[in-house]
Protein backbone atom coordinates (compact mmCIF):
# COMPACT_ATOMS: atom_id res chain seq x y z
CA UNK A 1 0.00 0.00 0.00
CA UNK A 2 1.55 3.26 -0.56
CA UNK A 3 -0.23 6.80 -0.01
CA UNK A 4 1.53 10.15 -1.59
CA UNK A 5 0.30 13.94 -0.64
CA UNK A 6 2.57 15.61 -3.16
CA UNK A 7 2.66 19.36 -4.53
CA UNK A 8 4.90 17.85 -7.34
CA UNK A 9 3.65 16.58 -10.79
CA UNK A 10 3.43 12.88 -11.11
CA UNK A 11 3.66 11.13 -14.34
CA UNK A 12 0.60 8.36 -14.31
CA UNK A 13 1.81 6.23 -16.51
CA UNK A 14 4.69 5.87 -15.44
CA UNK A 15 3.35 5.44 -11.97
CA UNK A 16 0.51 2.66 -13.24
CA UNK A 17 3.15 0.94 -15.21
CA UNK A 18 5.56 0.53 -11.93
CA UNK A 19 2.50 -0.10 -10.26
CA UNK A 20 1.86 -2.98 -12.88
CA UNK A 21 5.14 -4.16 -13.19
CA UNK A 22 6.05 -7.81 -12.31
CA UNK A 23 2.77 -9.07 -11.15
CA UNK A 24 1.81 -12.63 -11.53
CA UNK A 25 -0.48 -13.19 -8.85
CA UNK A 26 -2.91 -9.99 -9.51
CA UNK A 27 -5.04 -10.73 -12.78
CA UNK A 28 -6.15 -7.33 -12.87
CA UNK A 29 -5.27 -3.67 -12.23
CA UNK A 30 -8.12 -0.55 -12.32
CA UNK A 31 -7.28 3.48 -12.43
CA UNK A 32 -8.52 6.60 -11.97
CA UNK A 33 -7.29 9.49 -12.45
CA UNK A 34 -8.55 12.71 -11.69
CA UNK A 35 -7.27 15.76 -14.02
CA UNK A 36 -8.51 19.49 -14.23
CA UNK A 37 -11.47 19.91 -16.20
CA UNK A 38 -11.74 23.56 -18.11
CA UNK A 39 -14.80 25.16 -17.09
CA UNK A 40 -17.03 26.98 -19.29
CA UNK A 41 -16.31 30.25 -17.94
CA UNK A 42 -12.56 29.68 -18.93
CA UNK A 43 -10.55 28.13 -16.18
CA UNK A 44 -6.74 29.47 -15.23
CA UNK A 45 -5.96 27.81 -12.25
CA UNK A 46 -6.91 25.74 -9.53
CA UNK A 47 -5.66 25.64 -5.57
CA UNK A 48 -5.47 22.96 -3.87
CA UNK A 49 -5.65 23.13 -0.03
CA UNK A 50 -5.57 20.26 2.30
CA UNK A 51 -4.47 19.45 5.87
CA UNK A 52 -1.47 18.47 6.29
CA UNK A 53 -1.03 15.03 9.05
CA UNK A 54 -4.78 14.50 8.77
CA UNK A 55 -4.88 13.92 4.99
CA UNK A 56 -2.41 10.88 5.14
CA UNK A 57 -4.14 9.50 7.92
CA UNK A 58 -7.35 9.84 6.31
CA UNK A 59 -6.45 8.02 3.00
CA UNK A 60 -4.18 5.41 5.15
CA UNK A 61 -7.54 5.28 6.87
CA UNK A 62 -9.91 4.61 3.62
CA UNK A 63 -7.10 1.97 1.68
CA UNK A 64 -6.79 0.06 4.53
CA UNK A 65 -11.15 -0.60 4.89
CA UNK A 66 -10.81 -0.85 0.89
CA UNK A 67 -8.60 -3.74 1.75
CA UNK A 68 -10.64 -5.04 4.60
CA UNK A 69 -13.84 -4.85 2.01
CA UNK A 70 -12.16 -6.50 -1.47
CA UNK A 71 -9.66 -9.20 -1.96
CA UNK A 72 -6.63 -6.73 -3.29
CA UNK A 73 -3.01 -7.07 -3.49
CA UNK A 74 -2.17 -3.43 -3.64
CA UNK A 75 -3.70 -0.16 -3.04
CA UNK A 76 -1.99 3.26 -4.39
CA UNK A 77 -2.83 6.53 -4.00
CA UNK A 78 -1.08 9.89 -5.37
CA UNK A 79 -3.22 13.14 -3.95
CA UNK A 80 -1.76 16.59 -5.14
CA UNK A 81 -1.92 19.83 -3.50
CA UNK A 82 -1.25 23.56 -4.18
CA UNK A 83 -1.02 25.25 -7.83
CA UNK A 84 -2.47 23.30 -10.82
CA UNK A 85 -3.40 24.21 -14.67
CA UNK A 86 -6.35 23.10 -16.32
CA UNK A 87 -5.32 19.40 -17.66
CA UNK A 88 -3.01 18.69 -15.31
CA UNK A 89 -3.59 15.84 -12.88
CA UNK A 90 -4.92 16.12 -9.76
CA UNK A 91 -4.53 12.43 -8.38
CA UNK A 92 -4.81 8.90 -9.37
CA UNK A 93 -5.80 5.64 -6.99
CA UNK A 94 -4.77 2.27 -8.87
CA UNK A 95 -6.16 -1.08 -7.20
CA UNK A 96 -4.47 -4.45 -8.02
CA UNK A 97 -6.61 -7.60 -7.06
CA UNK A 98 -6.94 -11.19 -8.43
CA UNK A 99 -10.38 -10.44 -9.71
CA UNK A 100 -11.91 -7.49 -11.86
CA UNK A 101 -15.02 -6.66 -9.96
CA UNK A 102 -12.85 -6.19 -6.36
CA UNK A 103 -10.36 -4.45 -7.99
CA UNK A 104 -13.77 -1.94 -9.71
CA UNK A 105 -15.39 -1.96 -6.46
CA UNK A 106 -12.39 -1.04 -4.42
CA UNK A 107 -11.39 1.81 -6.40
CA UNK A 108 -14.65 3.62 -7.35
CA UNK A 109 -15.07 3.42 -3.39
CA UNK A 110 -11.55 4.77 -2.70
CA UNK A 111 -12.80 7.36 -5.14
CA UNK A 112 -16.24 8.06 -2.93
CA UNK A 113 -14.43 8.26 0.26
CA UNK A 114 -11.56 9.93 -0.96
CA UNK A 115 -13.84 12.66 -2.22
CA UNK A 116 -16.03 13.49 1.02
CA UNK A 117 -13.55 12.41 3.47
CA UNK A 118 -10.14 13.15 2.67
CA UNK A 119 -9.48 16.93 3.86
CA UNK A 120 -8.44 18.83 0.37
CA UNK A 121 -10.48 21.79 -0.70
CA UNK A 122 -10.37 23.05 -4.52
CA UNK A 123 -10.44 26.71 -5.50
CA UNK A 124 -11.14 27.83 -8.68
CA UNK A 125 -10.07 31.03 -10.72
CA UNK A 126 -12.03 31.78 -13.80
CA UNK A 127 -12.42 35.20 -15.73
CA UNK A 128 -15.10 36.02 -13.05
CA UNK A 129 -12.88 35.27 -10.08
CA UNK A 130 -11.62 32.64 -7.77
CA UNK A 131 -14.42 30.90 -5.79
CA UNK A 132 -14.38 27.73 -3.39
CA UNK A 133 -15.37 24.53 -5.12
CA UNK A 134 -18.81 23.12 -3.62
CA UNK A 135 -19.40 20.04 -2.41
CA UNK A 136 -21.79 18.09 -4.37
CA UNK A 137 -24.99 16.04 -3.10
CA UNK A 138 -24.36 13.57 -5.39
CA UNK A 139 -20.67 13.08 -3.72
CA UNK A 140 -22.11 12.45 -0.37
CA UNK A 141 -24.99 10.61 -1.84
CA UNK A 142 -22.87 8.19 -3.65
CA UNK A 143 -21.14 6.96 0.08
CA UNK A 144 -24.37 5.56 1.09
CA UNK A 145 -24.09 2.67 -1.56
CA UNK A 146 -21.16 0.94 0.54
CA UNK B 1 -6.65 23.05 28.51
CA UNK B 2 -4.43 24.66 25.89
CA UNK B 3 -6.14 23.81 22.04
CA UNK B 4 -4.60 24.38 18.52
CA UNK B 5 -7.50 25.70 16.31
CA UNK B 6 -7.22 25.11 12.79
CA UNK B 7 -9.37 26.75 9.98
CA UNK B 8 -9.46 25.59 6.26
CA UNK B 9 -10.69 27.13 2.86
CA UNK B 10 -13.13 30.02 2.97
CA UNK B 11 -12.70 29.88 6.79
CA UNK B 12 -9.66 30.55 6.94
CA UNK B 13 -9.76 33.38 4.05
CA UNK B 14 -13.00 34.91 6.42
CA UNK B 15 -11.50 34.91 9.62
CA UNK B 16 -7.86 35.87 8.34
CA UNK B 17 -5.85 33.07 10.07
CA UNK B 18 -4.61 29.96 9.39
CA UNK B 19 -4.83 28.52 13.00
CA UNK B 20 -4.21 29.83 16.76
CA UNK B 21 -3.87 28.72 19.99
CA UNK B 22 -7.04 29.38 22.94
CA UNK B 23 -6.61 28.28 26.55
CA UNK B 24 -10.45 27.02 27.00
CA UNK B 25 -12.74 24.62 29.25
CA UNK B 26 -15.49 23.97 26.79
CA UNK B 27 -16.72 20.35 27.20
CA UNK B 28 -17.36 19.87 23.50
CA UNK B 29 -17.15 21.46 19.92
CA UNK B 30 -20.15 23.02 20.54
CA UNK B 31 -19.19 24.83 23.51
CA UNK B 32 -15.68 25.65 21.89
CA UNK B 33 -17.84 27.28 18.66
CA UNK B 34 -20.08 29.19 21.30
CA UNK B 35 -16.94 30.64 23.05
CA UNK B 36 -15.56 31.65 19.40
CA UNK B 37 -18.38 32.98 18.60
CA UNK B 38 -19.27 34.73 21.74
CA UNK B 39 -15.41 36.80 21.23
CA UNK B 40 -15.90 38.21 17.95
CA UNK B 41 -18.14 39.37 15.49
CA UNK B 42 -15.99 37.56 12.14
CA UNK B 43 -16.60 34.18 14.46
CA UNK B 44 -20.26 34.56 14.57
CA UNK B 45 -20.55 35.26 10.76
CA UNK B 46 -18.16 31.43 9.86
CA UNK B 47 -19.87 29.76 12.69
CA UNK B 48 -23.90 31.28 11.60
CA UNK B 49 -24.62 27.62 10.26
CA UNK B 50 -22.90 25.33 11.45
CA UNK B 51 -24.87 22.75 9.69
CA UNK B 52 -22.96 22.86 6.52
CA UNK B 53 -19.59 23.17 8.67
CA UNK B 54 -17.16 20.08 9.30
CA UNK B 55 -15.00 19.70 12.03
CA UNK B 56 -12.30 17.35 12.99
CA UNK B 57 -10.83 16.68 16.62
CA UNK B 58 -7.11 15.53 16.48
CA UNK B 59 -7.25 14.54 12.77
CA UNK B 60 -10.30 12.53 12.87
CA UNK B 61 -13.33 13.51 11.74
CA UNK B 62 -16.30 13.54 14.26
CA UNK B 63 -19.18 15.87 14.63
CA UNK B 64 -20.10 19.04 16.98
CA UNK B 65 -21.52 17.41 19.83
CA UNK B 66 -17.95 15.67 20.07
CA UNK B 67 -16.33 15.57 23.67
CA UNK B 68 -12.89 18.11 23.85
CA UNK B 69 -11.15 16.02 27.04
CA UNK B 70 -7.94 15.16 26.02
CA UNK B 71 -7.78 16.98 22.58
CA UNK B 72 -4.68 18.96 21.05
CA UNK B 73 -6.26 19.95 17.91
CA UNK B 74 -9.23 21.11 16.78
CA UNK B 75 -9.90 21.62 12.93
CA UNK B 76 -13.02 23.53 11.34
CA UNK B 77 -13.39 23.21 7.75
CA UNK B 78 -16.58 23.30 4.64
CA UNK B 79 -17.22 20.45 3.24
CA UNK B 80 -14.44 18.42 1.43
CA UNK B 81 -14.17 18.55 -2.50
CA UNK B 82 -11.04 16.48 -2.87
CA UNK B 83 -10.19 13.90 -5.74
CA UNK C 1 -12.21 5.77 -30.00
CA UNK C 2 -8.86 3.27 -30.94
CA UNK C 3 -9.78 -0.22 -30.87
CA UNK C 4 -6.65 -2.37 -31.38
CA UNK C 5 -6.52 -6.26 -31.33
CA UNK C 6 -2.59 -7.15 -31.65
CA UNK C 7 0.18 -10.14 -30.51
CA UNK C 8 2.76 -7.52 -29.77
CA UNK C 9 2.64 -6.83 -25.50
CA UNK C 10 2.00 -3.44 -25.25
CA UNK C 11 3.39 -0.62 -22.31
CA UNK C 12 -0.10 -0.22 -20.48
CA UNK C 13 2.13 2.71 -18.30
CA UNK C 14 2.96 4.34 -21.91
CA UNK C 15 -0.46 4.31 -23.58
CA UNK C 16 -2.59 5.35 -20.91
CA UNK C 17 0.22 8.85 -20.50
CA UNK C 18 -0.60 8.69 -23.66
CA UNK C 19 -4.43 8.15 -23.71
CA UNK C 20 -4.56 11.02 -20.65
CA UNK C 21 -2.16 13.62 -22.24
CA UNK C 22 -3.03 16.81 -23.39
CA UNK C 23 -7.08 16.85 -21.97
CA UNK C 24 -8.47 19.79 -20.54
CA UNK C 25 -12.14 18.77 -21.02
CA UNK C 26 -12.03 15.64 -19.64
CA UNK C 27 -12.12 15.45 -15.19
CA UNK C 28 -11.97 11.42 -15.22
CA UNK C 29 -10.04 8.90 -16.68
CA UNK C 30 -10.50 5.08 -15.80
CA UNK C 31 -8.29 2.46 -17.11
CA UNK C 32 -9.10 -1.64 -16.56
CA UNK C 33 -5.93 -4.12 -17.50
CA UNK C 34 -5.84 -8.11 -17.36
CA UNK C 35 -2.82 -9.37 -16.60
CA UNK C 36 -1.85 -13.39 -17.14
CA UNK C 37 -2.30 -14.62 -13.77
CA UNK C 38 -0.25 -17.58 -11.95
CA UNK C 39 -2.56 -20.43 -11.40
CA UNK C 40 -2.49 -22.91 -8.10
CA UNK C 41 -1.05 -25.77 -10.71
CA UNK C 42 1.95 -22.83 -12.01
CA UNK C 43 1.06 -21.37 -15.28
CA UNK C 44 3.90 -21.98 -17.58
CA UNK C 45 2.06 -20.17 -20.42
CA UNK C 46 -1.22 -19.06 -21.70
CA UNK C 47 -2.36 -18.87 -25.58
CA UNK C 48 -5.09 -16.62 -26.58
CA UNK C 49 -6.39 -17.58 -29.87
CA UNK C 50 -9.63 -14.79 -31.79
CA UNK C 51 -11.28 -14.70 -34.82
CA UNK C 52 -9.57 -11.92 -36.96
CA UNK C 53 -12.18 -9.70 -38.24
CA UNK C 54 -15.15 -10.28 -36.36
CA UNK C 55 -12.64 -9.23 -33.00
CA UNK C 56 -12.29 -5.48 -34.18
CA UNK C 57 -16.03 -5.40 -35.38
CA UNK C 58 -17.32 -7.01 -31.98
CA UNK C 59 -14.54 -4.57 -29.90
CA UNK C 60 -15.68 -1.66 -32.08
CA UNK C 61 -19.65 -2.19 -31.35
CA UNK C 62 -18.85 -2.31 -27.92
CA UNK C 63 -17.18 0.20 -27.69
CA UNK C 64 -19.72 2.36 -29.94
CA UNK C 65 -22.74 1.30 -27.41
CA UNK C 66 -20.83 2.58 -23.99
CA UNK C 67 -20.05 6.09 -26.16
CA UNK C 68 -23.99 5.62 -26.61
CA UNK C 69 -24.93 5.37 -22.91
CA UNK C 70 -22.62 7.25 -21.29
CA UNK C 71 -20.87 11.29 -21.50
CA UNK C 72 -17.71 9.91 -23.10
CA UNK C 73 -14.80 11.85 -23.97
CA UNK C 74 -12.52 8.84 -25.42
CA UNK C 75 -12.17 5.06 -25.25
CA UNK C 76 -9.06 2.86 -25.87
CA UNK C 77 -9.70 -0.84 -26.21
CA UNK C 78 -6.08 -3.05 -26.94
CA UNK C 79 -6.40 -6.37 -26.30
CA UNK C 80 -3.75 -9.23 -27.16
CA UNK C 81 -3.77 -12.32 -28.93
CA UNK C 82 -1.04 -15.18 -28.91
CA UNK C 83 1.32 -17.06 -26.40
CA UNK C 84 1.67 -14.77 -23.56
CA UNK C 85 3.75 -15.47 -20.17
CA UNK C 86 2.55 -15.04 -16.62
CA UNK C 87 2.65 -11.14 -15.23
CA UNK C 88 2.27 -10.01 -19.11
CA UNK C 89 -0.57 -7.94 -19.91
CA UNK C 90 -3.32 -9.40 -21.67
CA UNK C 91 -5.62 -6.65 -22.64
CA UNK C 92 -6.60 -2.89 -21.38
CA UNK C 93 -9.66 -0.50 -21.86
CA UNK C 94 -9.47 3.28 -20.74
CA UNK C 95 -12.11 5.65 -20.90
CA UNK C 96 -12.31 9.18 -20.55
CA UNK C 97 -15.44 11.20 -19.12
CA UNK C 98 -15.75 14.75 -17.74
CA UNK C 99 -17.49 12.50 -14.43
CA UNK C 100 -15.98 9.32 -12.77
CA UNK C 101 -19.18 7.73 -12.04
CA UNK C 102 -19.39 7.75 -16.56
CA UNK C 103 -15.94 6.95 -17.06
CA UNK C 104 -16.48 4.08 -13.84
CA UNK C 105 -19.51 2.57 -15.56
CA UNK C 106 -18.20 3.00 -19.45
CA UNK C 107 -14.88 1.15 -18.12
CA UNK C 108 -17.37 -2.12 -16.77
CA UNK C 109 -19.68 -2.07 -18.99
CA UNK C 110 -16.36 -2.61 -21.85
CA UNK C 111 -15.01 -5.28 -19.53
CA UNK C 112 -18.48 -6.92 -19.68
CA UNK C 113 -19.04 -7.26 -22.92
CA UNK C 114 -15.47 -7.82 -24.03
CA UNK C 115 -15.16 -10.99 -21.63
CA UNK C 116 -18.49 -12.38 -23.09
CA UNK C 117 -18.80 -10.77 -26.32
CA UNK C 118 -15.80 -10.36 -28.14
CA UNK C 119 -13.84 -13.95 -30.09
CA UNK C 120 -11.28 -14.48 -27.78
CA UNK C 121 -10.39 -17.82 -26.22
CA UNK C 122 -7.71 -18.57 -23.81
CA UNK C 123 -5.74 -21.82 -23.29
CA UNK C 124 -3.63 -22.43 -20.55
CA UNK C 125 -0.62 -24.52 -20.38
CA UNK C 126 0.52 -25.51 -16.42
CA UNK C 127 2.04 -29.11 -15.20
CA UNK C 128 -0.85 -30.52 -15.39
CA UNK C 129 -1.21 -29.89 -19.58
CA UNK C 130 -3.07 -27.71 -21.73
CA UNK C 131 -6.77 -26.77 -21.64
CA UNK C 132 -8.92 -24.17 -22.89
CA UNK C 133 -10.20 -21.78 -19.96
CA UNK C 134 -14.45 -22.14 -19.25
CA UNK C 135 -16.39 -19.61 -19.54
CA UNK C 136 -17.37 -18.48 -15.57
CA UNK C 137 -21.35 -18.07 -15.46
CA UNK C 138 -20.43 -15.17 -13.52
CA UNK C 139 -19.51 -13.59 -16.54
CA UNK C 140 -22.48 -13.95 -18.45
CA UNK C 141 -24.53 -12.67 -15.43
CA UNK C 142 -22.60 -9.82 -15.27
CA UNK C 143 -24.07 -8.70 -18.60
CA UNK C 144 -27.74 -8.51 -16.94
CA UNK C 145 -26.90 -5.74 -14.90
CA UNK C 146 -26.53 -3.06 -18.07
CA UNK D 1 -24.64 -21.13 -51.69
CA UNK D 2 -21.28 -21.68 -51.52
CA UNK D 3 -20.14 -21.25 -47.34
CA UNK D 4 -16.94 -20.49 -45.55
CA UNK D 5 -17.37 -22.48 -42.07
CA UNK D 6 -14.89 -21.62 -39.22
CA UNK D 7 -14.01 -23.32 -36.34
CA UNK D 8 -12.32 -21.74 -33.14
CA UNK D 9 -10.33 -23.29 -30.08
CA UNK D 10 -11.40 -26.77 -28.80
CA UNK D 11 -13.74 -27.30 -32.02
CA UNK D 12 -11.12 -26.37 -34.49
CA UNK D 13 -8.80 -28.81 -32.27
CA UNK D 14 -11.47 -31.87 -31.58
CA UNK D 15 -12.29 -31.71 -35.68
CA UNK D 16 -8.23 -30.89 -37.13
CA UNK D 17 -9.45 -28.22 -39.44
CA UNK D 18 -9.51 -24.34 -38.61
CA UNK D 19 -11.71 -23.69 -41.66
CA UNK D 20 -13.79 -25.51 -45.05
CA UNK D 21 -16.25 -24.72 -47.60
CA UNK D 22 -19.23 -26.58 -48.15
CA UNK D 23 -22.00 -26.08 -50.73
CA UNK D 24 -25.34 -26.25 -49.06
CA UNK D 25 -28.81 -25.41 -49.43
CA UNK D 26 -29.33 -25.32 -45.66
CA UNK D 27 -31.91 -22.53 -44.51
CA UNK D 28 -30.48 -21.85 -41.19
CA UNK D 29 -27.63 -22.57 -38.54
CA UNK D 30 -29.57 -25.50 -37.34
CA UNK D 31 -29.87 -27.05 -41.00
CA UNK D 32 -26.54 -26.74 -41.57
CA UNK D 33 -25.04 -28.34 -38.23
CA UNK D 34 -27.53 -31.63 -39.36
CA UNK D 35 -25.92 -31.76 -43.02
CA UNK D 36 -22.07 -31.54 -41.08
CA UNK D 37 -23.49 -34.18 -38.37
CA UNK D 38 -24.70 -36.52 -41.18
CA UNK D 39 -21.66 -36.41 -42.85
CA UNK D 40 -19.03 -37.74 -40.57
CA UNK D 41 -18.56 -38.91 -37.04
CA UNK D 42 -16.79 -36.09 -35.59
CA UNK D 43 -19.11 -33.41 -36.09
CA UNK D 44 -21.15 -35.38 -34.49
CA UNK D 45 -19.04 -35.49 -31.40
CA UNK D 46 -18.54 -31.87 -31.55
CA UNK D 47 -22.04 -30.90 -32.11
CA UNK D 48 -23.33 -33.48 -29.82
CA UNK D 49 -24.95 -30.31 -27.56
CA UNK D 50 -25.43 -26.99 -29.04
CA UNK D 51 -26.40 -25.29 -26.35
CA UNK D 52 -22.81 -24.99 -25.29
CA UNK D 53 -21.67 -23.27 -28.57
CA UNK D 54 -21.88 -20.27 -30.03
CA UNK D 55 -22.50 -19.26 -33.58
CA UNK D 56 -21.60 -16.55 -35.62
CA UNK D 57 -22.92 -15.71 -39.14
CA UNK D 58 -20.97 -13.14 -41.05
CA UNK D 59 -19.08 -12.37 -38.06
CA UNK D 60 -22.21 -11.57 -35.84
CA UNK D 61 -23.07 -13.15 -33.31
CA UNK D 62 -26.60 -15.10 -33.78
CA UNK D 63 -28.27 -18.12 -32.59
CA UNK D 64 -28.86 -21.70 -34.31
CA UNK D 65 -32.20 -20.57 -35.26
CA UNK D 66 -30.26 -18.16 -37.74
CA UNK D 67 -31.45 -18.11 -41.58
CA UNK D 68 -28.73 -18.40 -43.94
CA UNK D 69 -30.09 -17.20 -46.90
CA UNK D 70 -27.05 -14.41 -48.23
CA UNK D 71 -24.55 -15.90 -45.64
CA UNK D 72 -21.18 -16.15 -46.94
CA UNK D 73 -19.81 -17.12 -43.43
CA UNK D 74 -20.63 -18.99 -40.87
CA UNK D 75 -18.27 -19.64 -37.78
CA UNK D 76 -18.64 -22.23 -34.57
CA UNK D 77 -16.90 -21.94 -31.16
CA UNK D 78 -17.03 -22.21 -27.40
CA UNK D 79 -18.30 -19.06 -25.17
CA UNK D 80 -15.50 -16.39 -25.42
CA UNK D 81 -13.03 -15.94 -22.86
CA UNK D 82 -11.15 -12.85 -23.31
CA UNK D 83 -10.39 -9.83 -21.44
Amino acid sequence: MEIRVQEAPFDMGAEIGRFAAGRTDMGAIVTFSGLVRDTDDGLRAMEIEHYPGMTEKALTGIAEEAQRRWSLGDVLVIHRFGALAPGEQIMMVATAAPHRADAFAAAEFLMDYLKSRAPFWKKETTAEGASWVEAREADEDALRRW
Amino acid sequence: MTLDILYFAWLRERLGLPRETVETEAATVADLVAQLVAREERYAFVFGDTTGLRVAVDQVLTDFDAPLSGAREVAFFPPMTGG
